[in-house]
């Protein structure tokens, strides 16, 4: 058993509505300094072993993201 | 900035190639626009010109046919519309003192690319039509068609497209009441998504969009201006696409919806529109700063001044050609007296509405766009606007409608009696006659307090005075399959059904929409099909007695050479001076009730 | 009676909120999300809606807005507050409620006449129901699964909190079929369903919601 | 500037309707072996150098993360 992640990004030239509610949000709560927002999604895999990067990649590309506007990484992390 | 196109450069160098094919100009209108403009366009210019004058915006296939609407509409069928075809929206006086506002529009492709956000902006882009009329929207609709319901990827269009209807509208707190799902092989690859909104205002507070008055301020409101939509429009860009980093520009494939921000631009502008202190007002859909700005100008009795580094953008490096014909969404154009910015202003920071005073109207007949006081864009607003090119494009009846015609259910087996319950069986259960409740169920029908009548009935039903309990009520129709075997009368069917399904409300029919989805205008079977159509549903109209006051083209609907069914979607308008008389739809209410067949 | 009924960017239902108010005979007075300012009214409503967008979480942001920090003090006075479908959100956002609202279990918005089961008729809002009345109204959600960890669902039941109950069918996976709750004092209360889009049974399912804005004209009379 | 990361995840003991979607989807659509899927959020936030990190965790724990159902980290990263 391997932990996988996924993060999925809206792609940068796409409008991302809320990134964008968070980062107009936080000076109106006091907090500065914040430049910029992006938010995306995060998943987090119990991959059996024979699974391999090929694979995981795929499901990426063709289930967890939508690639016609978002943005997409997989790693192997410590369970 | 060096590398920006300006109107000196232009004339300094009339004989540079420019990319006009790849913008979708034939070389006559090339040509046409030189000779408007005495020289070669700009870049700003061409692109202005290559969008405006596309077959989407210039209705430049469509526009000989769509005449006859008007040519057969009597003063008599006219008398209570107050705007009509030409107008963003057609309006209508229905009585108290109220005026009716609504359309239906297409947005067909960018649903297939993208199911959600291809049908959120479908609904955001109809309701900005309503509101630039100056009413608040009050109600959607929404006819959907399908390809076949047991292919792979009808499933994703579908679970898309009824999401993204649902996201956008709920969240702008429209209520959903009514629409069409209907599933057919031919528009696998081709689904469409057909948007209504229905707005109300008083009489008196009917805006159109012009600007006029000389000094009066133009101010762009709204989300910021990205890269979105100008894919065309980046052939453009070959010397300056590069940005200060030496990477080629990412142009967005798809335009993402933003439906607080629509919401927040709905209340923002009918506040404005409250305190009187618009002009003239536009929304932003295809093309953009482009079209805004030169219908604005081209309408009203003077020319324009714009200054588009004024324009708050999105993306960095952005060309003034890219700034005109973004289609970034929920923005409007607001033409405003100068003693009036201050409280518009106002308005629009109560609602946190970025918003920029981009130009101004002139004197002169010219529409001016500079950058950085440069020159970009020089030109009469009206070649832009209005009077792009007119094709009467070849038809001919299709070799095979004859065959088509003849194939008559007669030659289907009769099933016998002990197969009919199992007929009757199928039949409930096929996609086209189950029960659509997967699918209205996504979508709210209550918010507003206004809904009198919604799924399952055959018409909507909206209260718009709430102390006078006078409505609207609305359907939308259309059978493809009767319009492929016969495209007059099917257009006239499709009228019929939905004239029917708002009579049975109670309410009594007094204006039509419409959405023509064809195939391409440059196959001579599909222009026949659309004349047709159109033929028949003016000739229907003209035999109720009701106007169309509006409506969209959308042409091109196809896959490969094969096109989508004929599909002219009908919309009609009915008027009930008490909702509470309303019909709701169903038997059974109530023991004892009499069931009654009319007609033949 | 006046009850406050507050409007935040991308709040939709304040109309009907107000509507409904006035057919319970109280005076509706619009409460603005910016202001530090609940005009001496004896009541407030947080409407549906998606308030900012929701694009964060359900009622995140609303939460801080200023208005909020005056309906919190409020409410821990005692002051009757209702949140419905946002506002419910809202009010859990706020801790004013306890537990949190997450996407509808078969991860569609879902818009239906649903029936309720009134568990708790002492509340501020719920006085002219039947103790276990059933009342119909519509639901319109996409994030109405109500969870809490067992701890806060065991007080909630123990204490009687729980104010209404789905019948029938589950709509969106919520912990113990829970509609709507009540804090300890009975005077904040929570629901995703909306009786405002009840009052009438030309435009609602019924006019069962009417019951929660007379309950308050009770609750206000007496105080 | 710095870039931020925030991860957002249901807690364990919380229902987590959309990772289960995905988990059940996943071998109908052939991919197999994945035993568990949860869904959270992504966040990358564009910081001014001055946020120090005790701001960051206010931020993810009171605005980000809601903690009654939901887990967050926190963690700076190469820009
Ligand atoms: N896409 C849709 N959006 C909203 N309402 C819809 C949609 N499709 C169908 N409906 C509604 O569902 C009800 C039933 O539709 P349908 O089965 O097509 O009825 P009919 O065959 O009588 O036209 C109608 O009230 C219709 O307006």
């Amino acid at each position: 058993m391997a932990r996988v992640v996924v993060d999925v990004m809206p792609k940068p030239e796409i409008l991302d509505p809320q990134g964008q509610a968070v980062a107009n949000a936080l000076p109106r709560l006091g907090f500065d300094g914040i430049t910029a927002v992006r938010q995306g999604k995060h998943f987090e895999l119990e991959v059996a072993d024979d699974v391999d990067d090929a694979t995981l990649a795929k499901i990426a590309e063709t289930f967890l993201a939508n690639p016609v506007i978002e943005d997409w990484t997989v790693r192997r992390v410590e369970a | 900035m060096s590398n920006v196109d300006t109107v000196k450069n232009a004339e300094a160098t009339p004989d540079q190639e420019q990319p006009y094919k790849e913008l979708g100009l034939k070389d006559d209108e090339y040509a046409r626009i030189k000779e408007i403009l005495g020289r070669r366009p700009t870049d700003a210019e061409l692109a202005m010109y290559s969008v405006m004058w596309s077959e989407h915006c210039s209705y430049k296939s469509s526009k000989v046919h769509l005449k006859y609407f008007g040519e057969t509409t009597t003063d008599e069928m006219r008398s209570k519309m107050l705007a009509g075809i030409g107008e963003n929206a057609g309006v209508v006086d229905i009585g108290d003192g109220w005026a009716v506002t609504f359309k239906v529009e297409s947005h067909n492709h960018p649903s297939y690319v993208e199911p959600y956000q291809g049908a959120a902006t479908g609904v955001g882009g109809i309701v900005r039509d309503i509101l630039a009329m100056g009413a608040r929207p009050l109600a959607v609709m929404d006819p959907l068609r399908f390809g076949k319901p047991d292919a792979e990827d009808t499933k994703r269009v579908v679970l898309g497209i009824v999401a993204g209807v649902g996201g956008y509208g709920n969240c702008l707190g429209l209520p959903n009441i009514g629409g069409e799902v209907v599933f057919d092989e031919s528009y696998q690859g081709n689904p469409l998504v057909n948007a209504l909104c229905v707005g109300a205002m008083k009489v008196e507070d009917l805006h159109l969009a012009h600007a006029s008055g000389a000094g009066n301020k133009v101010i762009l409101y709204g989300a910021r201006t990205g890269l979105d939509g100008i894919g065309g429009v980046s052939v453009l860009a070959s010397e300056t696409f590069d940005d200060s980093a030496g990477k080629r520009k990412k142009l967005p494939s798809v335009q993402v919806g933003d439906p607080f921000t629509e919401k927040v631009l709905i209340e923002c502008s009918l506040e404005l529109f409250e305190k009187g202190i618009v002009v003239g007002i536009q929304d932003l859909g295809g093309a953009g700063l482009s079209c805004a700005t030169s219908e604005l100008a081209s309408a009203g009795d003077g020319g324009m001044h714009v200054w588009l580094e004024r324009v708050p953008l999105r993306a960095t490096g952005m060309t003034p050609a890219e700034i005109l014909s973004s289609e970034s969404q929920e923005r409007m154009c607001a033409v405003v007296e100068p003693h009036n910015v201050d409280a518009f202003m106002e308005v629009c920071r109560k609602w946190d509405v970025i918003a920029t005073e981009i130009g101004e109207v002139t004197e002169g007949d010219r529409l001016v766009i500079t950058y950085h006081d440069e020159v970009v864009v020089d030109v009469p607003p009206r070649t832009v606007a209005h009077e792009g090119p007119v094709y009467d494009r070849p038809i001919q009846r299709p070799a095979d409608q004859d065959e088509l015609q003849a194939n008559t259910p007669d030659s289907l087996p009769r099933p016998a009696n002990d197969e009919l319950l199992e007929l009757i069986k199928t039949q409930a259960a096929s996609p086209n006659l189950a029960s659509k409740r997967w699918v209205t169920q996504q979508y709210d029908r209550y918010v507003r307090g206004g809904t009198v009548l919604a799924q399952p009935s055959d018409g909507g039903m909206i209260r718009i005075g709430e102390e006078t309990h006078r409505g609207v009520a609305l359907s939308t129709d259309c059978n493809g399959r009767y319009t492929k075997l016969d495209p007059y009368e099917g257009a006239k069917l499709a009228l019929a059904e939905a004239y029917r399904n708002v009579s049975t409300t109670g309410a009594t029919p007094v204006a039509v929409t419409n959405c023509l989805n064809f195939g391409s205008p440059e196959d001579p079977a599909v222009m026949w099909q659309f004349e047709q159509a159109v033929k028949g549903l003016a000739d229907g109209c003209a035999e109720l007695g009701i106007p169309v006051t509006g409506g969209n083209v959308s042409f091109y609907n196809q896959t490969g050479s094969t096109a989508i069914l004929p599909t002219p979607v009908v919309g009609v308008l009915g008027v009930i001076d008490d909702v509470r008389r309303r019909i709701p739809t169903g038997i059974g209410a109530e023991a004892g009730e009499t069931l009654l067949l009319l007609g033949e | 009676m006046r009850v406050g009924v507050i409007t935040f960017p991308g709040t939709l239902d304040d109309v009907d909120a107000q509507r409904a108010v006035r057919y319970a005979d109280g005076e509706a007075v619009p409460l603005w999300h910016g202001d530090h300012d609940l005009k001496g009214v004896d009541a407030v409503i947080v409407p549906g809606g998606f308030s900012y967008g929701d694009y964060l979480r359900c009622g995140a942001i609303a939460r801080f807005a200023p208005v909020m920090q005056e309906v919190i003090e409020a409410a821990n006075k005692g002051m009757p507050v209702l949140g419905i479908c946002n506002g419910f959100q809202i009010l859990a956002e706020a801790h004013l409620l306890p537990g949190a609202l997450v996407r509808n279990h078969k991860l569609h918005f879902v818009c239906r006449d649903q029936w309720l089961k009134v568990e708790n008729n002492s509340t501020a809002w719920t006085t002219r129901y039947d103790q276990g009345a059933e009342i119909l109204v519509p639901l319109k959600s996409g994030e109405g699964g109500y969870q809490a960890n067992e701890d806060t669902l065991k007080e909630l039941e123990d204490e009687n909190r729980i104010v209404f109950r789905y019948v029938g069918e589950n709509p969106n996976g919520s912990r113990n079929n829970i509609a709507g709750i009540t804090n300890a004092r009975g005077n904040v209360v929570g629901l995703m369903p909306h009786p405002e889009h009840a009052i009438d049974a030309l435009t609602g399912p019924t006019d069962d919601g009417l019951g929660m804005f007379l309950s308050l004209l009770d609750t206000v009379v007496k105080a």
